[in-house]
C-alpha cells in the first residue's frame, strides 16, 4: 500500500525562519489562530441568543490548519476555503464585523443576507465563496488554476475539501483534470475524521486521503492538522513546487472535529476517549506552549494580543449588529450580473 | 389510529415496509447510527441491522446509483438525500439512466428516493429548494409530494412498491408542524389522485406539499369575504391529476395554481396551460399562478419571507380572481 | 457577406471572438485534434495553440467547473459538450454554482457552453435530447437556441460577451442543412430579442431551433388556405422575449406554441401560461402546444419521426386554431 | 509509482486446464471470438448498405478480452457490457438475429428500435443494457454487488469502462463505494488507448488506470487484452476472489481500439505504426495459431468452426432483415412500468 510522506513536526525557530516566518510573523499567526477561535466562539453565542437565523458551523480543532495554509499562500494567489477554514478568510484580511453580519444575515454581511454561515469570500482577497454542495468548489479551483496556467502567471489555486467529500466524483474530476495538466494547484484535505456521523473508514478504504495523491500523478502528504508551523512549511513547499511549474501536491491535514457537524450536533457517535487524546493537542494551546519555549513569548505580548482580538470582536459584534437586516425589495437584484459587474482587477 | 407528526408517519411508512417485505433497504449519508439529518431513520439500523440501513460514502451518484443496480436485481431501494438540493449530484444518473432504463431496455427501476424539500427556517440557497418542477419534466419518473401525515406514510409505502423511479419531497417545514391521524396498519395512496382538500364554488387552487397549508390559511379568510375557495391537493407532481384538476376548474371557472419553486418554467406552468387550453371555455378569469420569484432561495428572514409565498400573498390573488 | 451554413457560422463566430479577445479559450473533449465531434474548432488548435484550445478529460463537470473558475479569474471560456445530451453530467455544477454565485456572493460567471443538440438522424435517446427546458427554470442561467447562420454568429458572440452562464444550444440537424447570408465582421444580437421570422394576421406561432423552419414550412401550406400566420423565433428562452410574444398574441388572438422537447413541464408551458393570463382578453381561441410526446428520444427512424413534431401536425394543429 | 501487478501470459494447455477450460470450451471460445468479429463486419457492410441509421459502433481489437471475461462470468453473475463488448453478449447467448435487428432499429431487436447499436442487452442472461453517458453503468453494477451482499448471494457484479470514462466521477463514486463495502465486484477496463481522438495521457496521469485500484483498497491488475487465455484467467481469478468475500478487483485490459472511435472516423490521429503494431498481434489470430500449436486445432475444426459461424451470421442477417421497423403507434408504451414487469426471476 502506498503511503503518502507523513510531514516532521518543526523543531525550532531557526527552521522556521527558513519556511520563511520570523518571529513578529509568528505572533501574527498566533493571533490570527486566536481571533479565528473567537470569531467562533462569539458565533455561538450570538447563536445561543438566537440572533443567527438557520444552523451554524465552526471550525474548532481546524484553526493551525486553515490559518498555516493561508500564510503560506502568496497575495495573487487565490483558494476556495470550506466552513472549517474561517483561518484562511481571517489571514487574508476580511473585516470581523462582516462575518459576525454574515451570521446574521445583516445587510453588510459579504453576501448581504443572501447566504449565511460561512457561505462568503472577498473576492479581492483572492477567496471564492463555497457552496454547500461539497466538494464542488474544487473544479472551479482547477479552472483558477489552468487561468493562471494560460496566462504563464506565477499565481496558484488552493482548493479545500473534507475527507468525507473526497467520495464524490467532484474531487476525482478535479484532480484528474489538474494531474493530467499539472496545473499551479494545490488541494487540501481537512481530515478531520468525521463526516457529519460517518467516520472514515466509510468514505475511503486507503489509510490517508493523501494516499490517493499518486493516482493522479501528484504528490501527497500528510501533516499533523493541530501544528501550524509543520502546515505552514508543507503548505508553503507545495505552493512554491506549483508556482515554479511542479503541478498539484494534495495535503492532507488531519485534526479531530472538536465539535458537533453543526451547533444541533452532540456527537454522541465519537468515542469519548478520542475527544479527550485530541483535547490534548489543542492547536492554538500547543502553539502558545511552542512560542514560549522556542520563541520566548512574553506574558506582555501574550496579554496584547488576547487585548487586542477581545477588543477587535467587541467592536465586530457593535458594529455587526448596527447593520440592517435586508430589505425585502432587493431580494430580486442581481441574480444576473450586468457588464459593469466585470469591472474587477481580473477581469481586465 | 394514532396522531403523528408528518416526519413520524414518513418513519412509520418507512417502517412498516421495511418489515413486511425484506427487499426494502435503506441507504443515504447518516442513516445508520445517526438515524438520518432528520431523525426519520431512528433506531432503524438497530432493528434491520447495518446492511438494511447503510451509512454510505458522500456520494449521491453512487447511492442513487447503486439503488438502481439492485432495484433491477430484485431489491427495493430507499435511497435518502440528506437535502433535496443535494439530489443535483444524482441527476445525470436519474435522468440518463433510471427513468429511461424500461422504455429502452424493458427494465423497470422500481427505487424510491427520499428529499428533504423546502425552506422556511433560513436554511438558505442549499438547503431549502424544491426541486420537483425539474424532474417532473423527464419521462420516466414520478414525483410525490404529500401535504399531510396520512398522506405522507400511505405515499410513501405507495412510492416504494411502484415500479418506477419515485422522487419522494417531504417537506421540511411540515416535519415537526403538522399532526394528523394516521392508520396504524399499511395501507397505500395511489400515485395521480389528487385529495380535495378543501370543497369551494367559486375559485379553485391547484397546489401541492406545503403550500396546501398556506392555501388553507387563504381561503378561511377568503370565507369572510363570502368567497368559498375549494383546494385541490395534487399529492403527487407526475403523474398530475388532470382530471381532478378540470373538473374543479369547470366547476369553479376560476383557477390559482400555487406553488414553493420558482415561477419560470416551475411545473405550476404546465397545470395552468393545461387548464387555460382545456378549459378555455369554462373559464371566467385568466389563470393566475403564484410561486416564488425567480431567483435562489435567499438566507436571511425578510428575504426568505418575501421569497416564499405567503398567505397574504395568496390571498391577495384570490381576491383578485374573485373580483375579476 | 458570405453564405455560410449554420455550423460554420457557429466557427466563424467563435474564431472571429478567439482572434478579438484573447482571454477567450475552448475547452471539451476531442476539439483540438480531431477539431470537435462535428468539426467546429477545425483548425483552432493550429491557430490558437494548445492552451487556448485544450483537449479536455471525459470529464464534463471538471470542464465546466473549470470555465467557471477560470471565468472568475478572468477569463472567457467557452465549454464544448460532445453532445448536448452529456450536459447531465455538469447538471450540479451549472445550477449549484455558476447559476447562484452571482446572487449569492456578487461574483459573475461568465462561461459559454456549446451544446449541439437535437434530434432528426437517428442518434437515438442519448444524442438527440433538446435540455433546454431544463436550464431554463433555473434562475441565473441564459438559455440560447439559434435558429440561423446569422444569428448563430452573432448571438454565439453575444453569448460569450455576456457576463453570466450562459448555455447556447446549437441544433445539429441545421448544421449542415442550413445556408445564409452571415456578416463577415464582428457583431452581436442581443439576449432576449425575438425575431419576427415571418409576419402573419391570423395565427402566431412562437418557437425555437429547428422548429422555426418546421414552422415556416407549415405556414407556407396555411397560406394555401388563406391563414396567415406569423412566426416568432425566441432566439433565447432564457431570456425570453415576453413583449415581442404577447404583441403578437394581441395582433393574431391565437397563438400555438412549438417546440421539439417533451411537451409535459418543457419551455413551451410557460409562454403558454403566461401568453393565457396576460392575454387573455385578446385570445379567440385556447393556446395550443405541439411539442414531443413524453418519452425519451427513440433511435429507428419511424419513432423517431413520430416522436418529433413534423410540419403536418404543425399544419393539422393550425387549421384547428384557424377554424377554432 | 506504485504499479499494478502485470498477468503473465498463459502457456500450456495443461496451465488452461487448471483455469478450468478443457480443449471443447476453447474451441468455443474461438468460435465465440469469431462470431463477435463476424456480427461486427456484417454490421459495417449493413452499415454501408444504408440500412443501419445513426451512427456504428465496434469493438474490433476488443474480441478477446470481451470473451475473455464473459468466459469467466458464473450463470448468476451480471455484468453492464460497453460498446466494446459485443463478445459478452456473445458468450452470455444473445441471439445474433436479434443483434442484426438491433442494428437495423427493428422490432425484434431488444430495445424494439428505440435505442441503437449495442445499446441493449438480455436481462435474462445477467446483462444490463448500456446508456451512452459513460461511465454511468458503474454506479448501478456496484448496486447489484451491493444486493448480492445484502441477500449473501454468492454472486459478482461486473462493470466495464473505458481508460477515457475513467476520468469521470461516476467512476470514482463507484469504485470508492465498491472498496469500502468490500462488495463482490470486477470492474474491468478496455483499455484500448484511445478515448475518441484523446490519447490517454490526457485522461489519467498514471501509468495504467489500474495503478489507481489501490486508491480505493482493492488489487489493479493489467493484462494484455489481445490474449484471452490470460484474460480469462485474470478474470477468473478475480471473480471467484468476489464471490469469496475477498472484495473488488480492477482489471485493465490493454488492447489498441483497431478501428475509428466510430464508423465515421477514419483515426487519422493514430500514428500509423502503433496500428500496425497491434495488428500483428489481433487477438484472433494469436488465438489461432495458440490453439494450432497448443491444442492441435486440425483444418477440420477450424473450418467446423467459420462454417457454423458463417451460418449463423447468414440465417440471422436474413431473419433480422424480417423483423418490420416498429410501428409508430408503439411510440408512448412503457414509459413507466407496470406491476407486471416485476414478474421477473429477479423480482421474487
Ligand atoms: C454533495 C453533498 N452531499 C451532502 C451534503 C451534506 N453534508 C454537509 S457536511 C457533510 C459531511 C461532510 O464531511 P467532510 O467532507 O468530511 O467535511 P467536514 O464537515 O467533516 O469538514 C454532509 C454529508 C453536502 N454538503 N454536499
Ligand atoms: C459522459 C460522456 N461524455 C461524453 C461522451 C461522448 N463519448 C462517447 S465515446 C467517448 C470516448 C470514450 O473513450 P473510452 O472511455 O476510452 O472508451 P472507448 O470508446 O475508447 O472504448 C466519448 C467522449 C459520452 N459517451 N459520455
Ligand atoms: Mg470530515
Ligand atoms: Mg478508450
Amino acid at each position: 500500500m502506498a503511503v503518502a510522506r507523513e510531514a516532521e513536526p518543526v523543531g525550532s525557530l531557526s527552521e522556521v525562519r527558513e519556511a520563511g516566518l520570523d518571529r513578529e510573523d509568528l505572533l501574527g499567526v498566533y493571533r490570527n489562530m486566536v481571533l479565528t477561535r473567537g470569531i467562533e466562539e462569539r458565533g455561538h453565542i450570538l447563536y445561543r441568543q438566537g440572533k443567527i437565523p438557520g444552523s451554524f458551523y465552526t471550525g474548532r480543532g481546524n484553526e493551525a490548519a486553515s490559518v498555516g495554509i493561508a500564510t503560506a499562500m502568496g497575495a495573487d494567489d487565490v483558494g476556495t476555503p470550506l466552513h472549517r477554514d474561517m483561518g484562511v478568510h481571517i489571514v487574508k484580511g476580511v473585516e470581523p464585523w462582516r462575518i459576525f453580519a454574515q451570521y446574521m444575515g445583516r445587510a453588510d454581511g459579504p453576501t448581504k443576507g443572501r447566504d449565511g454561515n460561512v457561505h462568503m469570500a472577498d473576492s479581492k482577497l483572492g477567496l471564492i465563496a463555497m457552496v454547500s454542495h461539497l466538494p464542488a468548489m474544487l473544479p472551479v479551483a482547477v479552472g483558477c488554476a489552468l487561468a493562471f496556467r494560460i496566462r504563464e502567471e506565477k499565481r496558484v489555486a488552493v482548493g479545500w475539501f473534507g475527507e468525507g467529500a473526497s467520495a464524490r466524483g467532484d474531487c476525482h474530476e478535479a484532480m484528474t483534470l489538474a494531474g493530467v495538466r499539472k496545473l499551479p494547484m494545490v488541494f487540501v484535505c481537512d481530515n478531520n475524521q468525521w463526516a457529519y456521523s460517518t467516520p472514515s473508514h466509510l468514505e475511503f478504504a486507503t489509510e490517508h486521503v493523501a494516499d490517493r495523491a499518486e493516482a493522479y500523478g501528484f504528490e501527497g502528504i500528510v501533516v499533523d492538522g493541530t501544528d501550524v508551523l509543520a502546515v505552514y512549511r508543507e503548505a508553503r513547499r507545495a505552493i512554491e513546487k506549483a508556482r515554479s511549474g511542479g503541478g498539484p501536491t494534495l495535503i492532507e491535514s488531519v485534526t479531530l472535529r472538536m465539535e458537533g457537524h453543526a451547533v444541533h450536533d452532540d456527537a454522541f457517535y465519537v468515542p469519548k476517549e478520542m475527544m479527550e487524546r485530541w483535547a490534548e493537542s489543542d492547536p492554538i494551546e500547543s502553539f502558545r506552549t511552542w512560542l514560549r519555549t522556542n520563541a520566548d513569548m512574553t506574558d506582555a505580548e501574550e496579554e496584547e494580543i488576547t487585548g487586542e482580538v477581545k477588543r477587535t470582536l467587541n467592536e465586530a459584534l457593535r458594529r455587526a449588529d448596527e447593520s440592517p437586516l435586508p430589505d425585502a425589495s432587493s431580494l430580486t437584484e442581481g441574480v444576473y450580473a450586468s457588464p459593469e459587474d466585470l469591472d474587477t482587477p481580473h477581469h481586465k | 389510529m394514532a396522531e403523528l407528526t408528518y416526519l413520524q408517519a414518513i418513519s412509520d411508512g418507512l417502517r412498516t415496509e421495511m418489515r413486511r417485505d425484506k427487499r426494502v433497504f435503506v441507504i443515504g449519508e447518516d442513516v445508520g447510527v445517526y438515524g438520518g439529518a432528520f431523525k426519520v431513520t431512528l433506531g432503524f439500523q438497530e432493528e434491520f441491522g447495518h446492511w438494511r440501513v447503510l451509512d454510505a460514502p458522500l456520494a449521491e451518484t453512487a447511492i442513487v446509483g447503486a439503488c438502481t443496480g439492485a432495484a433491477i436485481m430484485g431489491m427495493r431501494p430507499v435511497a435518502e438525500m440528506q437535502f433535496a438540493d443535494f439530489i443535483s449530484c444524482a441527476w445525470d444518473h436519474l435522468v440518463t439512466v433510471a427513468a429511461k432504463q424500461r422504455y429502452r431496455a424493458g427494465t423497470p427501476v422500481p427505487i424510491t428516493v427520499r428529499l428533504p424539500s423546502g425552506g422556511g427556517f433560513s436554511g438558505g440557497p442549499f438547503h431549502s429548494q424544491n426541486p420537483e418542477s425539474s424532474f417532473a419534466h423527464i419521462p420516466g419518473l414520478k414525483c410525490v409530494c404529500p401535504a399531510t401525515p396520512e398522506d405522507a406514510k400511505g405515499l410513501l409505502i405507495s412510492a416504494i412498491e411502484d415500479p418506477n423511479p419515485v422522487l419522494y419531497f417531504e417537506h421540511k417545514h411540515l416535519y415537526r408542524r403538522i399532526k394528523g391521524e394516521v392508520p396504524e396498519e399499511r395501507y397505500t395512496i395511489p400515485l395521480g389522485k389528487a385529495r380535495t382538500h378543501r370543497e369551494g364554488d367559486d375559485i379553485s387552487v391547484i397546489t401541492w406539499g406545503a403550500m396546501v397549508h398556506t392555501a388553507d390559511e387563504a381561503a378561511q379568510q377568503l370565507d369572510a369575504d363570502g368567497v368559498s375557495v375549494e383546494i385541490i391537493d395534487l399529492r403527487t407532481v407526475m403523474p398530475w391529476d388532470k382530471a381532478a384538476v378540470l373538473g374543479s376548474a369547470r366547476k369553479t371557472s376560476k383557477v390559482l395554481v400555487l406553488h414553493e419553486d420558482t415561477r419560470t418554467g416551475g411545473f405550476g406552468a404546465e397545470i395552468a396551460a393545461t387548464v387555460a387550453e382545456e378549459a378555455f371555455e369554462d373559464l371566467d378569469g385568466p389563470v393566475k399562478r403564484i410561486a416564488a420569484p425567480d431567483t435562489p432561495v435567499p438566507f436571511s428572514p425578510p428575504l426568505e419571507k418575501a421569497f416564499i409565498p405567503q398567505v397574504d400573498g395568496v390571498v391577495a390573488g384570490l381576491r383578485e380572481l374573485a373580483e375579476y
